[in-house]
Parts: structure tokens; sequence; C-alpha cells
């Protein structure tokens, strides 16, 4: 329908002209293109051309072991990868009905958060880079460093991590982790009021962000639109609230939304969200219990998941990010599908907002809605 | 001499009625040998001479009426640049118009319209002025419209104001032979100032009836559309004519009659009311100017055929004009008259080009074209220097006139009119530059991949006119020694003008050594050039194209071309106004219908009727001449 | 509305479902019949489920079957919701759900060019993801991928520099 | 005397090109400290430069060579006329600030028709955008000068320069201070940084006009750019700052490009229309009412 | 097929001397082929500050020297991938991120993954490791900055000697026109 929606008139063909967005577009985020039909400077059409990044994964779990497959899954998203971690592990867990000790749940909560935190703070820089503020995109992901040492204290690594396991997590924290953790934040709480000096209240950035892609929220729901982009037309819907997982369900916050549903919205509910993980570490890191970090695990090599079929989401930076996986009783996955948050976003809805839009609004539409390429090419 | 040149012409002319249509160049090389001898002889008599001609046609009683002709400074001058660039478009279509199915009898009109041109500026009376001008009037309204209905929307648009404007010429000028008795220009202009001392009234009337005729012919606010309606859908070789030499008719008169009273008034302010230094009303005149300028340029800016684009921007050049004209300071006239001159030979240039494109293309809509750079190459250079010479850049003679315009406007201490000009200035490089990309770069579509450059006897005004547009750009002096002796004659001080180097009360300019200093930085740019490593050439979709194969994407050459809707948004900034606007003009052209229609009803042919509406209006203003 | 009373709600509403199943609390599954899938979707729909969250396929070699799967959920009773229906192997097809959500058209041209499945209505079947691909489509259990990149891309093991 | 103008042109583009490209190098260093980080070496402009024109390139047309080196000559050709300190390179012509004007624009010409030939749609997309900010700017520009031209009864730069020795407070910076503010923002435009750097808007149009520019040609964009920077901030510091001698001349050029830029590092960029409505109603508002002031008080 | 050239293809003379500015001005592709362009912002940011080596982000392949293959390439990359080089003026570089494209990686096993990338463009340096990280790139920009300097870092150079072999192997991957597994064999 949508093509029907943008079709082109045999007139209107001198009229326009086509723009080739990505994949080495520096406006582009990832390896992705859209093509762009343009009249003048407004887009008529968008076609977008996805698969520059995929790797088969759906295919590729099901040549590997359950466990194996831990250190393939984090690739499929890379500015958060710990989420897929978690949705694998989950829906282990939920087919094998294992018990996950409560420490390593407050721990794989804290974990969750810092990588949301992470993932903000490139959308910071994702806003900053698209309107040219580059000072913004210095800043924050410079400051995004802080969180990736930590990682890599806590795990190894800098960005795939392999942390979370099903059953637990793979180490407890080490000494004097929590500590700087906490530092961290601090820092972060304080470095959060210059970004709103630097972009939220820069007038120039609410102005051009300002009805930038408008949805509604009826169109939203209907689109499968998820995450923050929902929570900004109002929808005040949070996977974490609502269908908790990890530790959730036991610390208190509130979900934020705004009403507006346009870039503006979006941006300000990242804001608020990255305010609201640096509470919810806090909070984990107040209440985390003592006790062991993972449940007893039978051998790697030997470990069958039950037959069944599970559908497990969970709520990442850019919405709902699932996994639809299906056992036949085996020791490999017999089947993974791969829901990613942007999927309907990138793919489908850009192709009716966009219309309309000017060719300066699709950089800055897509770092608003944080699409992600690798999401839904897999 | 100058009637005889006329006869010869009138006889040359019905000659060219008799050639067959299959012979149709040598009618048009005959009518280039013609303006060829027009020229040559102009340049003979030269500036100076003191030649009076005179050619009885009735007298009864004591009252002569009779052609006469002499030589001014300023006729002269005018003939010779009009002339000379007529002589162009002339060689220009003879190969244009091989092909075209012309109607012999608007050949006959076109050659009328050259000997008028003559007549006009060399015309020494009101009566010869008027007989003249109204041949212009009417010879072009049949070269615009040769017998095509789609052209007579816009012809109509043009006649009506013609109607307009001769009505009320032939009123001010009757009122001025009432008072003088005779016909001489002279004479008449002397009474017109001293009629401004004894009844104010008569003379603002007079003064009102005149210049009405001026804003019609030359396109100022609020007439300032009718050239792209004209300009539009002539033929494509007359439109350099119509917005080269027919739009400074009006001009040429002005300058006649209202830059002596102006003077005047300036030098004796007793009774006036005088704003900054000059008569409230010059200052209306020019605010109008300023403001024609402005409106001009931003719908040069929105128009997307390249004929209109240009007819704008030939208003848009007639406001610096009369801008600079009426600011009354010596620079300001020179400028003008200057510019005058500078804009008939881009603007010929640029029409030129634009009539080689769609001679070989048939295409007016820019975004529809592209490229063509690649495919004719004369036609562009051509095309480029003319609106380097256009947006008034240096080193080409757009910029001696517009510098001049700017030392007449800022000495005399206009900061906002200057403003209203250095706003159309820059607009005028947008919207010149749309024309260039849209025409001549980017990517050429792939239906147009065997257009040729145009034939080579087209080529020769082209090149001609390059030539001139360089030359005067760096030896300006010797078309403002011509406009100092036009100075001279009107007792204004001269320009002071020493070799190369124009001083000003602000400034001075050495435009050798501005053109020196172009050159200078090429060189050193083309060193540069040749000490990088060599180039290679790529095929014109080897583009960024973000990585894609566009052969993937059956991506034509065409699809690749951005030129429609160039200033989008910024054109949207002025929504509100343009609507405003755009009724304002549907109410007046509605009305423009209802009346047409009256007439319509009262004679069916349509051309006709017009001619008779013409005809009538003529008898009510004798009427009205008895009456008063 | 809790899981109980909404399967109890889809039983006692639409005929036809072969199986209904709890997996947790937030999740149940339903099997239908092909010929029935539009039927239940859009019923589901005006029921609340407004949300289509994916479509996917599962390949059943060995039942010479493949799955259609749906997956749903409803802001109002928070439940996810997943529709199984299973289609003939050797000549998958199924009517496709573009009239009911704009945002299927997407998800089974993935699908179609993953499984081969043909979806009957949705006439966009252009390659979104694989580039130039000839072979039988790469998710059905038969391909092996390993052997396929072996071959493709391993041709050339020795080093050449 | 011929020789005489051809050192002097040579002194008068090289100073240009040199100063610019070292000012371009210490301003990567400086909003490198806003940015907390160092950058490169200062002269790291001079590298980038030889390199480009050690580079292979491409053409798609005759008219691109010709084009992009008539851009490159426009801007030289300007500077010719700018007051270098207290040096003239045409000693009859010292600094006329109309021709400046004016010649600057076939700098731009010169770029935009190189890369129009070059057939990508977004160079002309950036075109056009740089071609209406330009019209935007230009307006509080104009009218800045306007105001100075009235003010000294001189359009040439030599005069107005003269007009503001002695001591600080006779600098039109103090004289007309509105109109200074006026006139910086429209520097900002005039240098293409942000808030009014939509014309090469990576994240929209991929660099816009120097999308197709390689080796060579980038290396003539980035002298065009060097100086134009000389150009710009030099046509400023001679208006309101007092000129000055060579020393002083080249510090406050380069306070103004620094100023620019610090500017540049804390905002996003306009809209290119929004930018012109900018440009049309604050900074034109501010030298508007220092002009009305000013014809008042005459 | 043709054989792979290995002809000494060393720079020499003033290519030598334009060497040091080139080492020192190295522009890269702002185009992120794959997972490793996610420790490149962080490499180019405040905290490794690549702007210190003369090296930054450009945005069209026109403008760049150097080709930042982040980590695997998907066959649709590859296309995309080896039309952007070819685009790339000489002198240019290519530089390989990640296990991925040395021998495919953790992807060995994919049908959409390309194994080893030196077969299709020439590589010149590989950086190891899944994901390197940024000090790991910062070394190895350096180490190519040393084999330009040296006028070692000739890629293409061999390309173009080698064009037609390399368009072979690209060939084969890209426009094949049976099926692999069950198709007849070329």
């Amino acid at each position: 329908m949508s093509e029907i929606l943008t079709y082109l008139g045999k007139d209107e063909e001198y009229e326009v002209y086509e723009l080739f967005f990505g994949p080495n577009h520096p406006g582009m985020s990832g390896n992705f293109s859209y093509i762009l039909t343009v009249d003048g400077h407004t887009i008529k059409k968008v076609s977008p051309d996805p698969g520059l990044l995929h790797r088969g994964f759906e295919k590729l779990v099901e040549r590997r072991l359950w466990l194996q497959n831990i250190a393939l899954i984090p690739r499929i998203c890379v500015p958060e990868p710990d989420i897929n971690e978690m949705v694998y592990s989950t829906a282990i867990e939920k087919l094998c009905h294992i018990d996950v000790p409560l420490r390593a749940s407050y721990i794989r909560t804290i974990v969750l958060e810092m990588a949301r935190l992470s993932a903000f703070l490139f959308g910071f820089g994702g806003i900053g880079g698209t309107t040219g503020l580059y000072t913004a995109s210095y800043w924050s992901i410079s400051d995004r460093d802080y969180l990736l040492d930590l990682f890599e204290w806590l795990t190894g690594a800098r960005v795939y991590h392999m942390y979370i396991l099903p059953g637990g997590v793979r180490r407890d924290l080490p000494n004097g982790w929590t500590e700087k953790l906490k530092e961290t934040i601090d820092y972060l709480q304080k470095r959060l009021n210059e970004y709103d000096r630097l972009i939220y209240n820069n007038p120039l950035v609410i102005k051009r962000l300002k009805g930038l892609g408008k949805i509604e929220k009826e169109l939203a729901i209907e689109y499968g639109i998820t995450g923050p982009n929902l929570k900004a037309t109002g929808v005040k819907y949070d996977i974490r609230k609502m269908v908790p997982y990890a530790a959730y369900d036991k610390i208190d916050f509130d979900i934020p939304s705004q009403n507006e549903g346009d870039g503006l919205a979006r941006a300000i509910q990242r804001r608020e969200e990255f305010q609201l993980s640096l509470d919810i570490i806090r909070k984990a890191l107040k209440d985390i219990p003592d006790g062991p970090v993972r449940a007893n695990m039978p051998n790697p090599l030997k470990f069958k998941v039950p037959k069944g079929e599970v559908y497990v989401k969970i709520e990442s930076a850019r919405g709902e990010h699932a996994y639809y996986i299906v056992s036949d009783g085996g020791d490999k996955p017999y089947r993974m599908a791969v829901r990613g948050g942007s999927y309907t976003a990138g793919l489908i809805l850009a192709q009716k907002v966009l219309v309309g839009c000017r060719i300066e609004d699709v950089a800055l539409w897509m770092a608003t809605m944080d699409i992600c390429p690798p999401d839904f090419d897999r | 001499m100058i009637i005889g040149l006329l006869f010869y012409g009138i006889i040359l002319s019905f000659l060219a009625l008799f050639v067959r249509k299959k012979y149709n160049f040598l009618r048009w090389i005959i009518f280039s040998f013609y303006i060829f001898l027009t020229l040559f002889l102009t340049i003979t008599i030269g500036k100076d001479s003191t030649y009076f001609e005179t050619f009885n046609l009735i007298s009864i009683l004591n009252f002569d009426l009779s052609l006469n002709f002499r030589i001014t400074p300023l006729g002269w001058l005018f003939t010779l640049f009009t002339t000379l660039l007529l002589f162009l478009t002339s060689i220009f279509s003879i190969v244009k118009n091989k092909n075209e199915d012309a109607e012999r009898l608007i050949n006959f009109f076109w050659f009328i319209l050259i000997i008028s041109n003559t007549g006009l500026f060399l015309a020494d009376d009101l009566f010869t002025l008027f007989i003249f001008w109204e041949l212009i009037g009417i010879s072009s309204y049949f070269v615009i419209s040769p017998g095509w209905v789609s052209s007579f929307r816009a012809v109509n648009y043009y006649f009506i104001f013609s109607i307009i404007c001769s009505f009320f010429m032939f009123s001010g000028i009757m009122i001025l032979y009432e008072g003088t008795g005779t016909f001489s220009i002279q004479k008449n202009v002397l009474y017109f100032i001293s009629l401004f001392e004894n009844s104010p009234l008569n003379a603002i009337f007079v003064a009102i009836s005149l210049i009405i005729g001026f804003f019609v012919k030359s396109a100022l606010f609020p007439f300032h559309i009718w050239p792209a309606q004209a300009h539009a859908k002539a033929p494509d070789d007359f439109s350099s004519v119509l917005s080269g030499i027919i739009i400074k008719y009006g001009l040429y008169r002005t300058i006649l009659f209202f830059i002596p009273l102006f003077l005047f008034i300036k030098e004796y302010p007793v009774n006036h009311i005088m704003v900054n230094n000059i008569p409230l009303f010059s200052h209306i005149l020019a605010w109008s100017g300023a403001i024609t300028s402005i409106i001009a340029t931003f719908l040069a800016i929105e128009s997307n055929d390249m004929k209109k684009l240009a007819a704008y921007s030939t208003v848009a050049n007639m406001g610096y004009i009369t801008t600079a004209l009426f600011s009354l300071s010596s620079f300001g006239i020179a400028g003008a008259i200057f510019h005058t001159i500078n804009h008939a030979i881009f603007k010929t240039a640029i029409f030129l080009s634009i009539a080689a494109v769609k001679y070989r293309t048939h295409e007016t809509q820019m975004h529809k074209l592209g490229g063509m750079a690649y495919k004719m190459p004369v036609t562009f250079l051509t095309f480029l220097l003319a609106i380097i010479s256009a947006a008034g850049i240096p080193p080409l003679n757009g910029y001696v006139s517009k510098w001049m315009i700017y030392q007449g406007l800022l000495s005399s201490k206009f900061p906002f009119l200057t403003l209203a000009i250095f706003l159309s200035s820059t607009g005028a490089f947008m919207y010149l530059f749309r024309a260039l990309h849209s025409i001549f770069l980017g990517q050429l579509p792939e239906k147009f991949d065997n257009v040729k450059e145009v034939p080579f006897l087209m080529q020769i005004p082209m090149y001609i006119l390059m030539f001139l547009m360089v030359s005067i750009g760096i030896f300006p002096q010797f078309v403002i020694n011509l406009i100092n002796s036009v100075l001279t004659s009107y007792n204004i001080s001269n320009i002071n003008i020493k070799n190369s180097m124009i001083f000003s009360p602000l400034s001075g300019i050495d435009s050798v050594k501005v053109f020196l200093a172009f050159t200078g930085s090429f060189i050193l740019a083309f060193i540069l050039y040749l000490i990088g490593k060599p180039r290679k050439h790529v095929q014109p979709l080897d583009t960024y194209t973000a990585g894609q194969d566009p052969a993937d994407f059956n991506l034509t050459r065409e699809l690749y071309h951005f030129a429609y809707k160039f200033y989008g948004p910024f054109e949207h900034m002025f929504d509100s106004f343009r609507t405003d606007t755009k009724e304002f003009y549907d109410s007046i052209e509605r009305k423009i219908n209802e009346i047409g229609g009256y007439f319509r009803d009262f004679q069916s042919g349509s051309i006709r009727g017009t001619i008779y509406t013409f005809m009538l209006s003529f008898v009510l203003i004798i009427i009205y001449w008895w009456l008063l | 509305m809790n899981q109980k009373e909404l399967i109890e709600y889809i039983k006692n509403n639409f005929k036809g479902i072969e199986n209904i199943k709890s997996i947790d609390e937030k999740q149940f599954s339903i099997t239908v019949q092909k010929e029935r899938i539009i039927n239940i979707l859009s019923f589901l729909k005006l029921s609340n489920f407004k949300e289509l969250a994916l479509i996917t396929a599962v390949d059943w070699i060995k039942e010479e079957k493949i799955e259609v799967v749906y997956i749903l959920f409803s802001y109002e009773y928070e439940q996810q919701l997943i529709v199984k229906t299973y289609i003939d192997r050797q000549e998958p097809s199924i009517e496709s759900i573009k009239n009911l959500w704009e945002i299927a058209t997407m998800y089974e041209r993935d699908v179609h060019e993953f499984f081969g499945i043909d979806f009957i209505g949705n006439d966009d079947k252009r390659p979104l993801i694989l580039h130039n691909w000839k072979d039988i489509p790469p998710l059905r259990k038969d391909f092996d991928s390993l052997k396929y990149s072996n071959t493709i891309f391993g041709k050339f093991k020795k080093d050449k520099e | 005397m011929m020789n005489n103008y051809i050192v002097r042109f040579l002194i008068g583009s090289l100073t240009s090109i040199i100063l610019g490209l070292l000012y371009m190098g210490i301003g990567r260093k400086f909003i490198a400290r806003i940015r907390r980080c160092y950058a490169g070496p200062f002269y790291q402009s001079f590298i980038d430069v030889i390199k480009l024109f050690s580079k292979h390139s491409i053409s798609h047309h005759w008219i691109m060579d010709f084009g992009i080196m008539m851009g490159f000559s426009g801007i030289i050709a300007t500077v010719i006329f700018l007051p270098i300190g207290n040096f003239y390179v045409f000693p009859d012509m010292k600094g006329n600030l109309i021709i400046i004007m004016y010649f600057m624009t076939i700098g731009y010409l010169g770029m935009a028709m190189g890369v129009s030939a070059s057939g990508n749609p977004n160079s002309p997309i950036g075109i056009g955008r740089a071609l209406a900010l330009m019209i935007g700017y230009e307006i509080p520009f104009a009218l800045a000068v306007i105001l100075l031209i009235f003010a000294n009864g001189s359009s040439l730069l030599y005069n107005i320069i003269q007009t503001q020795q002695g001591s600080i407070y006779n600098w039109n910076l103090l004289k007309y201070p509105f109109a200074f503010i006026g006139t910086i923002i429209a520097l900002q435009g005039m240098l293409g940084e942000q808030p009014f750097d939509a014309m090469i808007a990576p994240a929209e149009i991929a660099s816009g006009p120097m999308v197709e520019l390689s080796g060579k040609f980038l290396g003539f964009g980035f002298l065009q750019h060097a100086s134009q920077i000389f150009l710009e901030t030099g046509i400023i510091t001679a208006m309101f700052l007092g000129g000055g001698t060579i020393i002083g001349f080249f510090t406050k050029q380069l306070f103004l490009y620094l100023l620019t830029l610090s500017i540049a590092s804390v905002f996003p960029r306009f809209r290119f229309e929004d930018g012109v409505k900018f440009f049309w109603t604050i900074p034109t508002s501010f030298v508007l009412f220092q002009l009305i002031l000013f014809l008042i008080k005459r | 097929m043709e054989l792979y050239s290995t002809k000494k293809l060393k720079d020499e003379g003033f290519e030598q001397i334009l060497n040091f500015f080139r080492k020192k001005s190295l522009w890269m592709l702002h185009y992120c082929t794959g997972c490793g362009a996610v420790e490149l912002p962080p490499t180019m940011t405040s905290r490794w500050d690549m702007e210190r080596f003369g090296m930054g982000p450009m945005a069209t392949p026109r403008q760049a020297d150097l080709l930042l293959i982040t980590g695997y390439l998907s066959l649709k990359s590859l296309k995309r991938v080896i039309y952007t080089y070819e685009q790339m003026q000489n002198p240019k570089w290519v530089i390989a991120l990640g296990s991925c494209p040395i021998n495919g990686g953790i992807y060995y096993d994919s049908y959409s993954v390309i194994n080893r990338l030196a077969l299709y463009i020439p590589v010149d340096l590989s950086i190891e490791g899944c994901m390197p990280r940024p000090e790991a790139i910062i070394e190895g920009f350096i180490k190519l900055m040393k084999q330009i300097e040296n006028g070692e870092a000739v890629g293409y150079k061999k390309y173009q000697e080698n064009y037609k072999w390399y368009k072979q192997n690209q060939d084969s991957v890209l426009k094949r026109e049976f099926p692999v597994l069950s198709g007849e064999e070329k």
C-alpha cells in the first residue's frame, strides 16, 4: 500500500530526481540505504535498500550449540549488544524453567541499563552529528567511553561482552567496580546538564526537531513502533514495567512519556530515559543482594533445551527487541527469528513518514528514531 | 540621408514581401544588409554632428506636419547600439528562420520595426516620435503573435498595455502642443519645465500621462507582468529584440522629457518638495524602480521557463536603470545609460543563447533540459559571459555600469535604494546561476544525446557579443566617452575618466587592472592546476551515488538532474505575499477580459477588433483634446 | 481480562481454532487452519490485538510442513499472542494479510525471500536483503550454509600473494 | 612597472593563501580544544593541500576544471583588492569595497559552475542553499557597508581604516557596535560555519558542492576556502577593527576567525530558508538600527 | 585464470617525498561497512583523537584516501565496496578491521559473508581482533603510515596491475548465474 501512497504519475517524472542516501553517506548510521525520489527539496518517495549488513544469523544459530550462540548473537546489534544476550538467555531460561539467582538479576539490570546509557549517548552524538553540532557528538562519545571502560573491567571486552549467560551472568562484580560505577553515574548526571545546555535547550536544535516526522499514536501502534519512539507519541508502555524481566519488577521507577510524537518529543524522551537509566542503576546498586551469580547449569556441550517455542522481548534503546525461539528438544536452536527494535521504523514507517519531509530531515529523522540497520539486516 | 534610408527600407520591406517562402533566408539577408547599412551610416554621421533633416508630409495653411530628424548625442548612442544588436539578431535569424514557416507579413512587420527603430531615436519632434512609436507598437504586436493561438493571450497583455500607453502619451503630447504650437522636442521640453512653474496641475497631468507610458513600456511595477508573458511567447529571436531594445524605448523617451525637468527642479528647488535633494516625484520614480527590481528578481527566481526567467531579469534590470536614472546624480544618470547599453548587450546574448538551445531542443522548461554545455560549448560560453555580465561580476561589462550605479546612489546618499539594488543584484546571481545549471550543466538527458552546436552563422553574433562584453568590460572608456557627450548635452558634469581609470566621488576603479588582477589569478590557478597530478575524465553517471551502482536502480541521467524547484523552500518564504499579488493580478486580468469582451462583441475578428479598439481610442483622444 | 479469560473469549467467539496453549502468564499461542488465517487475524485485530510484532516461519522438514507464525500484541491486555498455521512445504502459499496491516508487506517480502513462501495478494516479491540469490531460500532446513560458503567463498584457498 | 605589479600580486595572493591555511590550522586546534581533544599540528592544512595536489583526480568535463580554477582565481583576485595590513597591491584602488563585494561572487560562480558540471545532484542542492544563504547575509553586510561608506564619504577600505587610526576609541567597533554585531553574524554565514553551513552539510547532502571534488580540485577548494577566510575576516577587520599594521591586522583577523569558530561549535545548522529568515530579521535589524541612528544623528 | 602478478611496485623518487605528505594527511571514507565501525567514533573523537595524525572522516569516496573495511562484508556490501573503491582516486589504501575480512571470522559458515577480502580488493593492512580496540586501530594506522613512507603501501598499484584477476574473483561471487549448490559449476 505504501507503494500506492507514493506512486508517481508519468507526467511528474521530469520533475523528480533520485538521491542515494547511503550506504556510504555521512548522514547514514550504519550500512543501509534509502533511495530518495525527490521533487525539488521535498521527498516524494522513499525506497529502503537493506541487506548490506546481512550475515544470516538466523541460519548461523541453527548450526551452533545453544551455549555457543552466546558468542554470536551480541553481534546482531552493535551499539547495544547486551540486549541480545539477555533476550537469548531469558528465552532459554523460560524454555528450561531455570531460576536465575537474584544477584544475577540485579547485575543483569545494571549491565542492561549501562548498555542503554551507552546507546543513548550514541544517540546524543547522532543528533549532534546530523545537525552539525559536532561538539555534542565529540562529548557524548567520549563520555560513552567511561561506560565502555567499566564494561571492559567487568567483562573483558569493550563492545561484545558475552556476559549474560543462561542461568545468570558470567562472573561476579569485581572489587571496586561498584564504586567506580557510582562515580561514573554521578559524572554522567553532571554531564547531563551540559548536554541540556548544548542540545536540548539549544533554540536551533529545537527549531530543527520540532514537527520533524510527526507520528500519531494510532499510526505508531499500527506500524509496530515501540520503545522511546512509542512513548514519545503518548503511549506509556514500557516492557520493563509491563512484562518485567531481570530485576525490574523489584525496582521502583516511573516511565516518562511525551505527547507530541515529533522529533523533539523523541529526543526529549531519550533524554528522560537517560535520566531514568541513571536512576535505575542507582537504585539497583543500592538494593543489590549478595549471593551466587549463576544457577547450576549442565555441561554446555550436552545442554539440551526442551521442545517448545517462546517469544521473548525486552526494552532496548530502540524499542522492542525480541527473539522468537523454537526448540525441537535438540542441542541446537531449531529456529530463531529476530525482531529488531527498528525494523518497522526503518523499513516501513520511513516510506510513509519521510514522504513530504525535506532532504535535510532524513538523517535527523533517523537519528531521532534511532534506526539501527543491523536490527533488520540480521 | 535618414529619410532616404527610411524610404529605402520601406522599399526593401515591400520587396521582401515578394520573396518566396523557399528563399526565406534571403529575406533575412536583405534585412541584415539593411541594418548594416543603417549602422554604417550612423557611425559615419558621427555623434557630434548637428545633422538635421526634414520631410514635409502635409502642409495646410500654417499647420506643418513634417517628419524631422536630428542627431542628438543620446539618440545617436541609442541608435548605435540598438542597430548593432538588431544586426546581430538578424544574422542569427537567417538560419534560425530558414525552416520557420512564418508568414511573410510578419517578416514585413519585423522590417517595419527595424526601420522605425532608427526613426524613433533620431526623431526631432514629438509627432515623428509618436508616429514611429506607434509603428513599433503595432509591428511588434504582429511579430509577437505570428498567428497561433497560444501566444495570443500573451500578446493581448502586451497590446492592451501598449494602447494604454499610447493613449496617455498622445494626450500628453497634445497638451504640450497646445502650449507651444510646435512639435519640436527641445521647445516642448522647455515648455514642460515652465509649465511646472506656471500651472502645476496641468504639468502634473502631462507628467503622469508621459510617465505612465514609460511605466508600461519599461514594465515597471505594477506593470511588470507583461514581459514575462510576451517574451515567453514571442519568437525566440524576437524575444531578444523585445528585451534588449523595445523595452528601452520608454526609457529613451523618459530621459528626453524628465531628466531636463528634474535637473532643473534640482537646481532651483523653490516651491518643490524635495527629498534628499531630489524632487519628490523623482524620488518616487526611483523607488518604483527599486521595488520593480526586487519583485522581478523574486519572480525570476521562481520561474521555471527560461524565457520567462530572462524576461523577469530584464524587468529587474529596468528597475535598476530607473532607480539610477532618477537618483539624478551624474554617476547615476551615466550609469543608467551605460547599463541600458550593457543590458541590451548581455540580454541579447542571453536570449540568443536561449534561442539556440531552443532551436536544437524545442524545449523551454528548464528542468527538462540539462547538460547542454557538453554539446553546445559556444552557446554555453555566450550564456556564461552574459550571466557574469548580468550579475555585475568583474571583469565584464555589467560590473562597470553597476559600479557606476552604486557610486551614483551612494554619493547622493540613498541607503535603502542601494540596499534594494544590492538585494536584487544578489538575487540576479541566484536565478542566473539556476538557469546556467539547469540548462547547461548537470546531467544531459538521454533524449538530447544527438544535439549539436548551432550552425556557424548563428554562432557569429554570439562571438561578437562575447567580444563586446569582454572589451567593454576592460575598456569602458570608449562607451563612457560617448555617454559623457550625452551628459554634456544635458549640462551634467562629466564622468571623470582617465584612460581606463574611472574616478567617482567615493572611489575609483581601473577596469584594466581589475581585469589584470583576474587574469593574474587565473594564471596562478592554471599553474597550480598544471602542478597537480593529472586528472582523468569519467562518464557522467560515474558520480558519487553513495556507493550504490546506478545500473542496479536503472538510474538514467535524466533522473539524476536536479533542476526543478531549485530554491523551493526559499520561494515558500514568500507564499502569503505571492497569493495576495496573484489575486490582485487575477482580478485585473478578469477586468481586462471583461473590457475586451465588449470590444469583441463590437467586432468579431479578434486581432482586428483590437485594432479598431485602438482607432476608437484615438478618436476619443482627439475629442478629449478638443474639449480641453 | 487476564489470560485465562482472554483464551475463553477467543475460544467462544472464534470457531476453528485447532489448538490454544498458554506459554507463560503473558503469552499464549493459537494454531489455526491455513484457510482461517485472515479471519482469525482480523478477528484478533478487532479484539484489540493491534500490534503486529513479527511474521516469520519455521521449516519443519521432517513433517514436510512450514509453520507460518504471526506474533501479535495487545496493549490493552498486555498479552503476547502467537498465531500459527501450517502450510505445505512443497508449494508453500498463504493468503497475504497486507490489507490488515500495512507493515505486513515488508514482513511478507522478507519471509518470501528467506523461505520461498508465496503470499497470495502480495505482489512485491523483489529481493530485499540477499544479493543475486539463485539457490533454495537460505532459511530452509535443507540449505547447507557451510557448504555454500565453502563453495563460493572458499574457492581460492591458496594465498596468491 | 609591470614587474612591480607582478611582485605585489604574488605577495598579496600568496600571503592570503598561506595565512588562510594557517588560520585554518589554528582554528582546527582551537575548535578541538572546545571538543576536549587536541587535533593535528597547526601546519596540518598545508600538508593536506600538498597531499591533495599529489593525488590523482577525476573530472566529468572541462567545464569542471575551468569552473574550479575560475572559482579559485575569483577569490584570489578579490584578495588583491583587500588591504593586507597597510599593503595594497594596487596603490590607486585601495580596497574598493564594492568591487570586493562583487568580485567575491565570481569565486562562488566559478565554484558553483565547476561542481554543477560534475552532474551530481548533491552539488547543485548545496549551491542552491549557498546562494539562498548569500542573499540572506548580503543584506546585513551590505547595510553595514553602506553605513560605513556614508560615515566616511568613501568606499575605499583605506579611508575607512584611516579614520579609525589613533586610539581604540576610534574603531568603528565602538562607534557602531550594533552594526558590528550584525556583521559578525553575517560573517558566520559568509564563512559558511554553523549555524549557516547548510550548503556543505555532510549528513544531508554529503558535503554538497565538494561531493565530486577529488585530488587537486579539492585542493583548489581548500585553497579557496583558506583565502576566503583571509578575505572575509580581513574585510571586517578593516571595516570595524581599525585595520592595523601587518601583525595587528593578522591578529585581529585570527581573533575574528576564532570567534566565528567558537560560535559555530555550539550551534547546529539552520535549514537554509530559516537561515535566510534569521539573517533578514535579527542581524539586519541590528545594522538597520545603527544606520537609522546614524542618519538621525546626521 | 589470469595469474597474479608479483611485480615489484615500490614508490620511488619524487613520489617518496610526496608520500611524506600523504601519510600525514590520511582521509578516510565515512563508510561503516560492518560492526567494527562502532569503535571508529571513539577513535575519531575526544578520547583517542585520530585527528592528531591528520586523519579525518570524509564524506565521499572522491575525497578520501583510505577505505576502512570495518569488519565482515556481506555480498551486497562487497559490491558497494568495490564500486566505492573504484571511485576513489590514487593513491588509495584499504585497511581491513577485524578478523572477518581475513578468513570470515565468526561468520566463516555464513552464506552471505565473504571469507577473504584480499581476493576482491587489495588490502594494505589488516587489523585483527573482534573487534579491534581503538588503540589497535590507531596502531594499525601508524603502521600504514610507516608503510606509506617507505613506499610499500601499493595496494592500488597491485589492483591496477592485476585488474583482471581481481575482476574475475569479484565476478565469480557477484555475478553468478547458476545456483551455487545444485547448479552447474563454472
